[in-house]
């Protein structure tokens, strides 16, 4: 399928979403409290990627697109677009009469500063997504042109409003972005306005009665509430005090209780744009993880089956290559990969470890390294736990460190000083967005998070990686990841865990929340109560 | 001079008294939080995805991070001196903004414990020493010591799974209904509703403390000399316990409620935690884990001047109840 | 008297020494009835109490509850003797010289002690261990930190009382030196009740150790009662037996040692007022 | 007529593992209208558990009455109800204490705990209550009773909250009073005029007083009859005059033989050698005040004290209460500096010499000390603390141990004593063991603060014995600190009278004792307890040696 038709494809769904008219039955009011964990440090969402800022902005800013569970574009402040044939010149034609919360009317001018002034100034995702993009011409209010350096198909995928929210260019254009109020008091085009956010308790959004779809939202007034204890929260949902909590705000051994709790389900949709891996990297640089036997050993002898059956309670994939098995629509995704068990292959590993001439000692130790954990949460320090007695089977001696954040990311990012990280990352919807920074010799960047830490560098690696960057033929491009998937389960810089299944608990009575690929990310605006 | 304006100069002087000990406080934390690996950008940069170096470094500039330590020491006392707690880094909010807005449920659920915990300790206490080793005194003794051993998480789960889920007596958590948002009385309500459970977990753990304090307390004072001297003026054993015995007993279950207000604002963080309260204890232990380093000075020095000026009170208070003690 | 036999009087002392001993006990045999590390993944995960050969259930990582209690009963032990045992002795230093000597001194070191008491106690512990990183070592000193003021004012009070004794008076006229009316004359005379508040704060230890590992801050690498509280906590409704056993242990061991506690103070002065 | 009080085979029984069986046996004794009975006896004779009996007050279960009978007009005091009591307490028979600051309610009024009585005995209005209360105020002789109603014990003196004390006893105006050592915590002035009210009282009442007391001078002073009491029985009854005169039971004459005599001693010729000289010392005392406060109350404990001291005699330093006699004593050893003047030990000035440069001379001057129960460390053997300071002073541990074992000789210790504990010696033996300790170091002088005021009379004679013979027997100057006349006039060879601070008076006993110069002397002297009564008396009856 070339460019034009996918496009032309994605423009008829466009009528298709516009033509639905809310049915009936669905009810008009009441107010919607949900989880937001943690507590969100501010709601600029153009500055910061930061999970619980996700849960509420996007409620409050649109983007260009949104996107349905099976990544088909939908349209947002966009009401079509189309690409070039060089794929160098993307044109987007905004809908017209959508005003600011603040009654100020959205414009394309809207559009360019927040691509060039602030997301790919100060978005920390921003400069790769939108890198290929040199200009953006304004012709008339409702037209925005993006002019590419070369083709970037992922760009599409990139224009939600959680991934690249609209901001209002009259407020924050002479500011400096980074301080601007705009950060605690968001104005956007979105569903709900922002009313009121009272630290350490909630923040309060009211209905945008001038909100730009007719007859939405529904809910009259959402509320996010914090509340710190995993066990509280889930105490508070089968109270009927919240209906709603995603990204393991219920931990997934309540959340299974839940599911078999009448007026509660659990569903796993709503995170394909995430697409979230566990993972564990290596300091390649430095001895006994320098050598890629010990770590496609590790690899071996890690139950992922137990893993995600005992501490995920059942919810997750086991990893088989780099990439995630939802690449796989897009023909990405490349099976069959050896080094990659699902249940332990404790002899297997041995026999690699002996091939490799890394002998046990007199005690029976091959290796020692401290394993340090991820402190976003009590699942992955029994990860690290389990990662312990399951090494010691293949005589590689573990100690755990757990730090708290600040000091974890200042050792792994900043001062390199470990040896074995448990991590995960999330994949998004390309893998030029999720994926290369994790091996790219250019993401070696020493102080800048969640890159490529464990320094990691191919040159045969790099070059692939650049093309399927800018490779447009989806055939070819599969090509090319298949070929950095045989060569990263050669290398196993990283060994990938498993593939990670967020779980989103919610009260029954909380209806059509999850149309949007994106989840407790999306805007909400179709969410009805039926009270 | 009249014993009004004496008050006001034992109160100004003790207030002046406290002033090295709270800088002293804000110095000592200060340069513990140094030896903390990373930094409140460090946190922001990691929380947002990523971040260069370069834009790290200007938002330690901006913070003032990357000014030599003395130099930041010295900034934030001038600023203190002012009356200025400065701003805190992760909330992009002046400190003082921040603090006041979590004061009032820090002092509500303090308030409301210590109330508690004194109230029905020295009522236990006193039933204890007034009924010495028959089944009441066992059964009171037993029932203080499992309170005090029980850890305070588990009392406040198990709370919230009697009282809120199965029961549905009380909310699990939080302040206030928000989905109702209340005002005027109903707010009232809805508050004092909330703050039963925490109240009463918090309470429980301290109830042991004012119960063995009191009847300890009890007991020593019925052995004093003045007792006697009652019964001999043929004082009826009623008035002997509840007027002259017990206003004696007080004192050093006052000197005690004293001494803990400091532990409970710190004590609460697990109340705080499990219940969602929205306290100072929960603000400072995220600050502590996001290095705001401005916030969590602020409220360590606001607590201790919390805790100045509640000895104060428990001062006054102890010199009303024992003449003996003159506040100058 | 003698000092068991005062001791013996308070049933419930006695009672609560043996469940110490039966603790210590415990502690002391668990290599012996567990071999296994107690981290060890032993088998069926989540298994309720008496099924699959697990006597207190199985964590969902299926290891031994009883294992954890056991070897955790160490760890835990350790973990208040060792924080009381600074907290004292700093105690002691502090308020023997405030209290010796008075005066400026007293005034100098009774602001330190003063200090150390307005900062909120269990947020300057979780501070400490936090900049130190969760281990054994950084939670015994952040507890001995937030606990010896307590110590300090009771020597302090001690000694004030007793270096106007007659008998310290009559050392000093003997010409004895500071350092030795101290420690070998009044030190000894005020042991009782720090004995009796030294064993109290060996229970408080235990349950902040516990308060500790329930916030996340525990050492991950050795199993303690606090340990598995955190583990367990979040199972609590669906497993109720990984947290709830060692919590009562906790609780066993707190009321145990409070029991004791009291049961030294009534043997060694049964007119001790409480202090703290 | 039925008696006021009738005690008749009264048996006080105590707790299973105390030394004896009963605190009071077969006790038979009477109390009528208008007299004072004076029960007298040592520490632990029972007297005042029998007060408490009488009372009801006992500390039940652990003491209780085991048998017979306390009759009060008739009445069976140890059958009637504890409602009954309660009614009697305090209207018909009241009771005063020997310490009024811990007798009284610190956090009361004085008016409220006098109002009490009132209230619960008899109904009657608040301002009657108040108007009788002020009242009673002014009969116990209260200066400005209308301050001292609102007044809190801590803020009256010794003697005023005594007399407030009495004033509550006698509110309802009972047929008995009870008086428990009511004058022992008070300066000797002030329990003179205390003893007066006493007996003003209860002639213009006609109380019966029980009145209980160790102290032979104030049984002469006060008694109309007297009963003697020695472990828990009752060995001699009689008139004052019988028992005093004329004492039948060999215990009651080795009491009344130890009653120290008012005469003073043979005087003695003075050594020319001076061994010591006290120049005008100056000592105060800053209450309050601190880094912050203002100026603090200063006191002058000792105002320009002057004074030598030769070698071989004993200075008697006498004053009352808060007359800076100890701190005197006290500056002497160096246990307190004092600011100004000099402390001459023959051409050293000790005064301004620090701890080390004070070191050496610490030998030459020692103490002994008031109190024998807190002058010996509880957790340290008799053979340490004797020998300790030898050894610091370098001798060897034998010859410590030699010198120790020597020195228990000398103050008539068993050699045994060496490896026993203080807890196991009686309070006389523990002031020899600290008279041994104080003389290890062969001081040149010894300074003795009140050491026999904490002693039963028996044993004190015995102590200030001992005290005379070690002097004589070492050649040493003493120094030594009393509020009781009668015992400087037993061992004092000069007595110096000390008076706010100030040294008014000094010169050789007899001398001061004969023709005092100040009137403060005088008073001193007026109101020792049983003067008139022993000075007469003295002529009938033989030295106590």
């Amino acid at each position: 399928m070339s460019l034009r038709n996918w496009a032309a494809a994605a423009l008829c769904t466009l009528g298709l979403a516009l033509g639905a008219v809310p049915a009936d039955a669905q009810k008009a009011g009441g107010t919607f409290v949900y989880l937001v964990q943690p507590e969100p440090p501010s709601l600029a969402s153009y500055l910061s990627t930061s999970g619980p800022i996700g849960l509420v902005a996007p409620k409050i800013y649109d983007g260009l697109f949104d996107y349905d569970n099976d990544l088909n574009i939908v349209p947002a402040l966009a009401e079509s677009y189309e690409v070039s044939e060089d794929g160098k010149t993307v044109t987007f034609n905004l809908r017209q009469g959508v005003t600011w919360h603040d009654g100020a009317p959205f414009t394309s001018a809207d559009v360019q500063f927040t691509v060039m002034s602030v997301l790919k100034e100060v978005h920390p995702r921003g400069p790769n997504s939108f890198r290929e993009v040199t200009s953006i011409d304004t012709p008339d209010d409702h037209t925005a042109v993006f002019n590419l350096a070369n083709p970037a198909p992922y760009m599409l995928r990139a224009l939600s409003a959680y991934e690249s929210p609209m901001v209002p260019k009259h407020l924050l254009e002479g500011t400096d972005i980074r301080s601007s109020d705009l950060a605690t008091s968001p104005v956007g085009t979105g569903a709900y306005k922002f009313v009121e956010w009272k630290k350490g308790q909630y923040i309060r959004l009211d209905k945008n009665e001038n909100y730009w779809k007719p007859g939405l939202p529904y809910i009259e007034r959402i509320v996010g509430r914090f509340i710190p204890d995993a066990s509280t929260r889930t105490a508070a949902m089968e109270n009927g005090e919240v209906m709603y909590g995603a990204y393991g705000a219920i931990p997934n051994i309540d959340a299974v209780r839940l599911r078999d709790t009448d007026g509660f389900s659990v569903t796993t949709d709503g995170y394909s744009m995430i697409n979230p891996m566990a993972l564990i990297e290596f300091n390649t640089t430095k001895a006994p993880f320098d050598n890629s036997a010990i770590r496609k050993a590790i690899s071996l002898a890690i139950d992922r089956e137990f893993l995600i059956e005992n501490i995920w309670f059942g919810y997750g994939k086991p990893a088989t290559s780099a990439l995630s098995t939802n690449f796989a629509p897009t023909g990405l995704y490349k099976a069959g990969l050896p080094n990659y068990a699902a249940k332990a292959d404790v002899a297997g590993a041995i026999a690699m470890l002996d091939a490799a001439g890394i002998t046990p000692d007199a005690n029976g130790i091959r290796a020692t390294a401290v394993l340090d954990l991820i402190p976003y949460g009590e699942d992955w320090r029994r990860a690290g736990e389990y990662m312990k007695q399951a090494m010691s089977e293949i005589g590689i001696s573990l100690e755990l460190r757990y730090e708290d954040v600040p000091t974890w990311l200042k050792r792994i990012y900043a001062d390199y000083d470990f040896e074995m990280n448990i991590n995960y990352f999330y994949q998004l919807p390309d893998p030029v967005l999720g994926v290369h920074r994790h091996y790219g010799t250019d993401q070696i960047r020493q102080g800048t998070h969640f890159v490529n830490s464990s320094r990691y560098s191919n040159p045969t690696l790099d070059a692939l990686l650049a093309s399927g960057a800018q490779e447009a033929s989806a055939t070819k491009r599969a090509e090319i990841y298949g070929e950095v998937q045989d060569i990263l389960a050669e290398d196993m810089p990283v060994v990938n865990l498993f593939e990670m299944q967020f779980l989103t608990v919610y009260n029954e009575k909380l209806k059509d929340h999850a149309t949007s690929a994106l989840g407790a990310y999306g805007p909400f605006d179709r969410a009805w109560l039926d009270e | 001079m009249s014993h009004f304006a004496r008050r006001i100069r034992y109160v100004v002087k003790r207030l002046l008294q406290a002033i090295p000990i709270v800088l002293a406080i804000v110095i000592l934390n200060f340069l513990l939080l140094q030896l903390a690996e990373g930094d409140a950008v460090d946190v922001l940069a990691g929380e947002a995805g990523s971040a260069t170096p370069e834009y790290m470094a200007e938002l330690r500039a901006k913070f003032g991070l990357d000014q030599p330590l003395p130099v930041q020491l010295a900034v934030y006392l001038k600023n203190v001196m002012f009356f200025d707690l400065g701003y805190s880094f992760r909330h992009e909010m002046p400190v003082s903004e921040l603090i006041l807005d979590r004061m009032m449920p820090t002092l509500l659920l303090m308030v409301a414990t210590i109330t508690l915990a004194v109230g029905f300790g020295i009522f236990l206490g006193l039933v204890a020493a007034m009924g010495l080793n028959t089944w009441r005194d066992t059964a009171i003794s037993i029932f203080a010591l499992i309170t005090y051993a029980t850890p305070l998480f588990w009392v406040g789960l198990m709370m919230i799974v009697v009282f809120s889920l199965n029961l549905r007596w009380f909310p699990t958590s939080g302040m206030e209904n928000f989905a109702m948002f209340y005002e005027g009385w109903d707010r009232v309500w809805d508050i004092a509703h909330h703050l039963v459970l925490p109240t009463i977990t918090l309470s429980l753990f301290y109830l042991a403390l004012y119960t063995r304090l009191m009847r300890a307390s009890m007991l020593e004072q019925a052995g004093q000399d003045y007792v006697t001297t009652a019964r001999a003026k043929g004082v009826t054993e009623n008035r002997i316990m509840f007027v002259h015995v017990l206003r004696n007993a007080l004192l050093p279950v006052v000197t005690m409620a004293g001494v803990q207000v400091g532990a409970l604002i710190g004590g609460s963080v697990i109340v705080e935690s499990v219940f969602a309260w929205p306290g100072l204890g929960m603000l400072a232990f995220e600050a502590l884990f996001s290095r705001d380093l401005n916030l969590l000075l602020g409220i360590f020095l606001l607590s201790a001047l919390l805790v100045v000026a509640v000895n104060l009170v428990v001062d006054i208070i102890y010199s009303t109840l024992d003449p003996r003690i003159e506040v100058s | 008297m003698t000092f068991w036999k005062l001791f013996a009087r308070n049933r419930g002392a006695v009672v609560g020494l043996a469940i110490l001993i039966l603790i210590t006990f415990m502690a002391a045999t668990a290599g012996i009835f567990f071999p296994e590390d107690p981290f060890s993944l032993a088998g069926q995960s989540m298994s309720p109490p008496g099924e699959n050969g697990f006597l207190l259930g199985s964590d969902s990582l299926g290891r031994d509850v009883a294992a954890g209690i056991a070897h955790g009963a160490k760890t835990s032990l350790l973990i208040g003797l060792l924080a009381t045992l600074v907290a004292v002795c700093v105690g002691i230093v502090m308020g023997a010289l405030a209290g010796y000597y008075g005066g400026i001194i007293d005034d100098l070191l009774m602001r330190v002690t003063e200090m150390f008491q307005t900062i909120p106690s269990f947020i300057f512990a979780i501070l400490l261990v936090a900049i130190m990183k969760p281990s054994i070592e950084s939670i015994v000193i952040a507890i001995a930190v937030v606990s010896w003021p307590a110590v300090a004012r009771l020597v302090r009070g001690e000694f004030l009382s007793l270096r106007n004794r007659e008998f310290v008076q009559a050392c000093h006229t003997l010409g004895m030196s500071d350092i030795r009316i101290m420690m070998g004359e009044i030190l000894p005379n005020c042991l009782s009740p720090v004995i009796v508040i030294g064993s109290l704060m060996v229970a408080t230890a235990i349950l902040i150790e516990s308060g500790l590992a329930f916030l996340g801050l525990g050492d991950p690498n050795i199993m303690s009662w606090g340990f598995q509280i955190g583990a367990g906590r979040t199972l609590l409704r669906s497993a109720w037996w990984v947290c709830t056993f060692p919590g009562i242990a906790i609780l066993l061991t707190v009321l145990a040692i409070n029991l004791v506690g009291e049961g030294i103070n009534d043997a060694l002065n049964p007119r001790l007022r409480e202090r703290s | 007529m039925t008696r006021l009080l009738d005690i008749t085979d009264l048996h006080i029984a105590l707790p299973a593992d105390s030394q004896r069986p009963y605190a009071v046996q077969k006790m038979e004794l009477h109390l009528e209208a208008n007299e004072i009975l004076c029960v007298v006896g040592e520490s632990g004779s029972g007297k005042s558990l029998t007060a408490l009996a009488v009372m009801g007050l006992l500390p039940k279960p652990h003491v209780h009455i085991a048998k017979g009978s306390v009759l009060f007009q008739g009445e069976d005091l140890t059958k009637v109800s504890d409602d009954r009591l309660r009614q009697i307490r305090g209207s018909e028979i009241s009771m005063i204490f020997q310490e009024p600051m811990t007798a009284l309610n610190p956090v009361m009024t004085i008016g409220t705990q006098i109002d009490e009585v009132f209230r619960f005995h008899d109904k009657m209005p608040g301002k009657e209550r108040r108007r009788r209360a002020l009242e009673l105020l002014r009969d116990v002789q209260l200066p400005d009773p209308e301050q001292a109603i609102k007044a809190y014990p801590h803020e009256l003196s010794g003697g005023q909250r005594q007399r407030a004390m009495i004033a509550m006893a006698l509110a309802l105006d009972p047929k008995i009073l009870i008086a428990d050592e009511p004058t022992t915590a008070l300066d000797v002035t002030t329990q003179a005029q205390v003893l007066r009210l006493i007996k003003e009282m209860q002639a213009a009442h006609g109380t019966g007083v029980l009145f209980i007391t160790h102290d032979f001078g104030v049984v002469a002073d006060i008694a109309d009859r007297v009963a003697v009491m020695q472990n828990g029985l009752v060995v001699e009854t009689g008139t004052t005059d019988q028992v005093l005169r004329t004492p039948q039971h060999p215990y009651t004459q080795a009491l009344i033989a130890a009653v120290p005599e008012l005469t003073p001693r043979p005087s003695r010729a003075r050594s020319p050698e001076i061994v010591m000289r006290v120049n005008k010392l100056e000592k105060t005392y800053r209450s309050g005040g601190g880094l912050f406060g203002g100026k603090g109350r200063i006191v002058h404990a000792a105002n320009d004290v002057t004074f030598d001291l030769a070698r071989g005699e004993t200075l008697g330093i006498v004053g009352e209460s808060g007359s800076g006699k100890s701190t005197v004593a006290r500056c002497i050893v160096r246990l307190n500096d004092a600011e100004a003047g000099e402390i001459l030990l023959g051409d050293t000035d000790l005064r301004p010499l620090g701890r080390a440069a004070m070191r050496p001379h610490r030998s030459k001057i020692q103490m002994v000390f008031q109190d024998p129960f807190a002058s010996l460390n509880p957790r340290t053997r008799i053979g340490k603390i004797i020998a300790q300071g030898p050894i610091m002073y370098g001798a060897s541990p034998e010859d410590a141990k030699k010198r120790t074992l020597d020195l228990l000789d000398i103050v008539g210790l068993d050699p045994r004593s060496y490896d026993r504990f203080p807890h196991e010696f009686s309070g006389g033996q523990r002031q020899r063991i600290g008279i041994a300790r104080a003389l290890a170091l062969e001081p040149d002088i010894l300074v003795a603060d009140e050491p026999v005021s904490a002693l039963d009379v028996s044993i004190q004679a015995q102590i200030l014995n001992l005290l005379d013979e070690i002097r004589d027997r070492m050649n040493l100057s003493m120094i030594f600190i009393t509020h009781d006349l009668r015992v400087a006039a037993q061992v004092c060879d000069r007595i110096a009278v000390m008076q706010r601070g100030e040294m008014i008076e000094i010169g050789p006993t007899s001398t001061l004792f004969a023709s005092p110069k100040e009137t403060y002397t005088r008073e001193l002297l007026a109101a020792v307890p049983g003067k008139d009564w022993f000075l007469k008396g003295s002529s009938a009856q033989a030295p106590a040696t």
